[in-house]
């Protein structure tokens, strides 16, 4: 890739790749709640109305469900949607449309129709928003074929991931962690994609394997700083997609380091790191294990909304650190 | 009486009559019975494939509401698409499928139209515009507002058709789907076939109003009412209603007060509702209505009537065949369809 | 004027009052517009914390909302239940909660009514019959109807009632839950506090009817239109739907008309909406408008006007006060209350 | 339990907690599609609506989100409402009231509430019913904290697990794979309680712990009795909770077995074998584990209408007896 690269907002870099796809391709057009002119509730669309129109850029009334239907029935008529949830929280009203239709539309057709649809999912905790705009959902889909899900840690990768999304010809959805909306990063110009279903090894590492996406890449990164202080190395895997996910390098990387850990902000029952977990243990990296597989998840209950609690809820820095260093177990 | 007198009085009958006695041709109105006929043959030898257990799972038959289906459908192209409900054979057939591969799909079989993977509450077709029945009750409404949008997006000249029934109509996504259908002025006719109940449930038990479409000021749309087991009623308001959604003018929602003479499926005990109610809806039952007013109105002879129910069983009969004699899917194929790539 | 004929005109103007200034005595009045004060006192103490830096998270204001808060309370007991919206001070302290436990859980202290865990959007005040503000846009619709439900069960003489905003109407859930609530004759009110946006998006761009109101006949109930900004209309509106809730001839639909003259949430840059708009509406403040009617009325002199003001002040200064002295949850603690065994 | 035991199918021992709970308890009434006359779409409720009435039996009209929602309003005003979704597949539509609202509402008001519930859920395929009714979403709920999930596999589970979850002041979702209506098995008369969370060794064995629950219990036990011919002994544990599960039965188990495989008809990646294959991973038992934990789950695929391609979609006997035979090793 040799556009020339600029520092973007994570946020920044979505509002770019929807421009190009809409530049490029008069299928693609975005609906969503106050997605025009208000800019979307955490800006993302900005000023896209502007320039592409309300036709293309579409307020749409709050009805997350008939949205989310409207959507499929675009995408299978010759459109390309991109569905903006304002928060994740809200496709809780949509499951039936984004399970029962998109997902198994295709299956159910016997392979007649694609379901070409995108749908982004602003997740996660941390802005004091409480247990109903907060939440971490991304194992549902993760576990529901006919779906894709990708989850992005960077402005690079955001911008990669949605434009592979928007060229998909099945439905993807996008899990955009609030806290990095403002994070800012190095962002070729110009079309480029990253592939649905790769991991990203992020820091190679001896000691641990550190498998974690979204903002759980930063802590495991600045974890990893740390540790490395005292003779830990932990190899970091960004997950970037939940569906397929890409079991691969994972297996690799144990192989090498002999401990896995997860670490995901959803509920850790069931969450991610399940997964994680489960396919290593199933894998030929098994019989390479040296101890057993660490998951750092959620707290079992909802997001609390006093800032303290909501730390508590989600792992923290301190607690990857903690986790790392007992699972590391002396060696160095 | 001469001739010129006959003339005359013929030429103010037709006045007289619904628009889609003027409006559809002669062998347009032929097609229509064929397809009325097909519909009610393909679901009795459904019924009968079940009894001989040559399929399983459940089955939800429109007997007695054929005029709907094909009403609807009269004035619709194959660039028109329909989004169909669990009890959605008829309305299949009268958007243009192939009973051959309905059949087929029915037993499960790998010439289907979804490969076998669907069923009968999965059938589509998407070549003559039909996005498939829907297992999901109210699922098809948003999706068929999707499908207008995507018209009104790419400019094209066509209509968006979505039937639910009576049930459906208190779901959420129906309230969803008609706001922004009318919001937004989109090109789709909403198409209530009110049978009297949802499952066990009276419309009187579940439904705040007498009429699904008078609910249709709540969205400023026109709220039709029409005789769902009359062809030309249902045929004349469907054509209003495509023209005025090809006009620009937005959504129409019409019920069609129409009756399931069967259950509502395999399961039920018709404990909710008496004999006498089913057979006074019996003797409504639309297919000889609409024959013999064919035949009153001369577009029809008793002879032809009865080629075009011979031609419509005999070709049910070869789809049936057809359906037995194809293959199954290969169980290793489980896999294959979930993704494009 | 003697004062016999004072006496009589004074009936006289009496008869022709609104209602709610016929039923209600000038205690309650009083306490009315103490309420308003106290309402927006706190939003006005929770800007001003928040520019503090003592709170952070999203907060929804319902300055100029005031009057259909307190009106529609107006007639309730304890025994009564609200459902509340992400915009739920005013209905909190309308049904009569504690200032001081608003304000705790505003800054998420343990002292809050939701022990700090559930913050701006989800204070209730379960004594009072306040099951809670709502994150979910349209989340309280059923939940009404589930608590008018229960009222009828128990054969209790008591109504639910549920705010909600103009943009939550077009949420499936309201379709279901005034539906239902129709069919089973439910004692249960419906409150649309239309402020003309829901968030960025106007009813005219969002809303296929002119009115909410319009929408109650696709229920069978009546559908109300009331100035939201004018305390006895809305009180006089709540009186006659609570009294049909308790005479068991089912829910009604108010709509009050009303407007935030606050952004929706702290990060509105006001783009969708003109100075104008706004300008207009601050000069229909709810509050002085009431002051000045119970004046001109003579249930209420300027001084005790003052008065009353003056009380609200120091009740929400004292409040501010506790929140902030009040001790934080213990971390420890987080998934305490998760569930009950 | 000293009453008089029958034969019953499940479906009548669902039945019979219904009414033993409605005699014992005016604040316990049903709420559903066609619970009434009609009896339940699979024949659950009966004659209920005859012996209690139309209103503590009571018809819905087809609105699961709101249907959900007004258990809701109805369980924290002192009521115990039982909603059946007619297909747990229906309850796509109602996880806004289910997950933000009933599971959430007591931690969001700081301990004031509990909100006593229970959402019957017919789930499972086998009925040629195709993909938007065979559906196995055990897992989404077993994710969320604040609910509690149940899934027994015969009649005397059913009843014991129903009043159970009858009497719980929480949440509960009561899982009934709709292949288990009609199987008979003794049920005790009167009124008995199975605890939420405990899980029930089946069969005891010495070779390969398998955690099963639902149908997927007996098509176990059918493969452990094949396989005890050849002399490899399954251990078989019905976990009957999904949320929270009995982990400590597993985890004693695995370290006398030192192997582990789990059976279940939901997507196999994020079922609930996942969180099995996790917790042991990351538990003391991981040491004992000779072999890599198995996940026998079903198919990545929506469930198909095809009778053969049905069956390919989801664990069969032969499947668990071929695994579980592979997973032995040859010990036996
Ligand atoms: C969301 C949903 N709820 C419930 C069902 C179960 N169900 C299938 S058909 C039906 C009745 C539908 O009634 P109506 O819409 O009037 O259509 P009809 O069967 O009368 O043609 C029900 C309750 C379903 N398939 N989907
Ligand atoms: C289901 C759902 N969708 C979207 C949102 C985001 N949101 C919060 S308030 C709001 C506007 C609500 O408008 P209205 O009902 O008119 O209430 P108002 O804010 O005007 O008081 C939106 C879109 C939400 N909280 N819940
Ligand atoms: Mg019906
Ligand atoms: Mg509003």
């Amino acid at each position: 890739m040799d556009a020339p690269v600029r520092e973007l907002s994570f946020a920044q870099a979505i509002y770019e790749a929807l421009a190009i796809a809409m530049e490029a391709d008069p299928r693609v057009f975005l609906m969503g709640e106050d997605i025009g002119v208000y800019g979307g509730a955490f800006q993302v669309t900005g000023d896209l109305v502007h320039r592409f129109g309300a036709e293309r850029v579409r307020d749409t009334p709050i009805s997350e469900l008939g949205g989310a239907g409207v959507a499929v029935g675009a995408a299978v008529t010759g459109m390309r949607p991109v569905y903006e949830f304002q928060f994740s929280d809200f496709a809780t009203l949509a499951m039936e449309q984004i399970v029962n239709q998109a997902a198994k539309m295709r299956y159910m057709l016997g392979g007649e129709v694609s379901v070409p649809l995108v749908f982004r999912m602003p997740c996660g905790s941390g802005t004091g928003a409480a247990a109903q705009h907060s939440q971490s959902l991304e194992a549902w889909f993760a576990h529901v074929p006919g779906l894709k899900v990708v989850e992005p840690s960077t402005p690079h990768d955001a911008k990669g991931l949605l434009l592979a999304a928007l060229e998909d010809p099945d439905p993807v959805l996008v899990f955009e962690h609030k806290l990095l909306y403002k994070m800012k990063g190095p962002v070729p110009q110009g079309h480029y994609t990253i592939p649905i279903g790769e991991a990203a090894t992020v820091r190679q590492g001896r000691h641990v394997t550190v498998v974690a996406s979204a903002i759980m890449v930063h802590r495991a990164l600045e974890a990893a700083e740390t540790l490395a202080q005292e003779g830990i190395e932990l190899e970091v895997i960004d997950l970037r997609s939940l569906r397929p996910i890409d079991s691969r390098t994972i297996i690799e990387s144990v192989k090498k380091t002999t401990r896995l850990m997860s670490v995901y902000e959803g509920v850790k029952t069931l969450g991610i790191g399940a997964e994680i977990s489960a396919l290593i243990a199933e894998s030929e990296a098994f019989g390479y294990l040296d101890a057993p597989i660490v998951r750092l998840g959620g707290a079992e209950c909802p997001i609390p909304y006093n800032p303290e609690l909501e730390k508590a809820a989600v792992p923290q820095v301190p607690d990857i650190v903690e986790a790392a260093r007992a699972l590391a177990g002396g060696r160095t | 009486m001469d001739l010129m007198e006959k003339a005359m009085s013929s030429a103010e009958v037709r006045a007289n009559l619904p628009e889609a006695y003027r409006r559809l041709s002669p062998d347009q109105l032929k097609q229509a019975l064929k397809k009325m006929h097909l519909i009610r043959l393909f679901e009795e030898g459904a019924e009968d494939s079940y009894q001989r257990g040559l399929t399983y799972g459940t089955m939800h038959l429109s007997i007695g509401q054929e005029a709907s289906a094909v009403g609807i459908c009269a004035p619709l192209t194959d660039a028109d698409t329909i989004t169909s409900t669990h009890r959605g054979h008829g309305h299949c057939i009268a958007k243009g499928a192939d009973p051959k591969k309905m059949f087929a799909e029915f037993f499960g079989k790998e010439t289907g139209y979804c490969r076998g993977r669907g069923g009968s509450m999965h059938i589509a077709d998407v070549k003559t515009g039909n996005l498939g029945a829907n297992g999901i009750v109210g699922g098809g409404l948003p999706i068929a507002v999707g499908a207008a949008l995507s018209m009104k997006l790419q400019g094209k000249d066509s209509v968006s058709i979505c039937f639910f029934g009576d049930g459906a109509n208190n779901e959420g996504a129906f309230h969803e789907a008609l706001n922004m259908a009318s919001v937004w002025k989109l090109p789709v006719v909403f198409v209530c076939e009110n049978n009297q109940y949802g499952m066990s449930t009276s419309t009187e038990r579940s439904t705040a109003v007498k009429n699904v479409a008078d609910r249709a000021v709540a969205y400023s749309m026109p709220g039709v009412i029409v005789d769902g087991n009359d062809f030309a009623a249902v045929a004349s308001a469907s054509m209003a209603a495509v023209d005025r959604a090809k006009r620009g003018e937005g959504p129409t929602l019409i019920e069609c007060k129409t009756y399931r003479t069967r259950g509502h499926s395999r399961s039920d005990r018709n404990r909710y509702r008496t004999k006498e109610e089913i057979e006074a809806w019996v003797q409504r039952d639309p297919i000889p209505r609409f024959e013999q007013e064919l035949i009153g109105l001369g577009f029809l002879t008793a002879a032809e009537a009865e080629e075009i129910r011979a031609a419509a069983a005999a070709e049910i009969d070869e789809a049936y065949e057809f359906a037995k004699a194809s293959p199954s899917p290969d169980p290793a194929d489980v896999t294959r369809f979930v993704t494009t790539v």
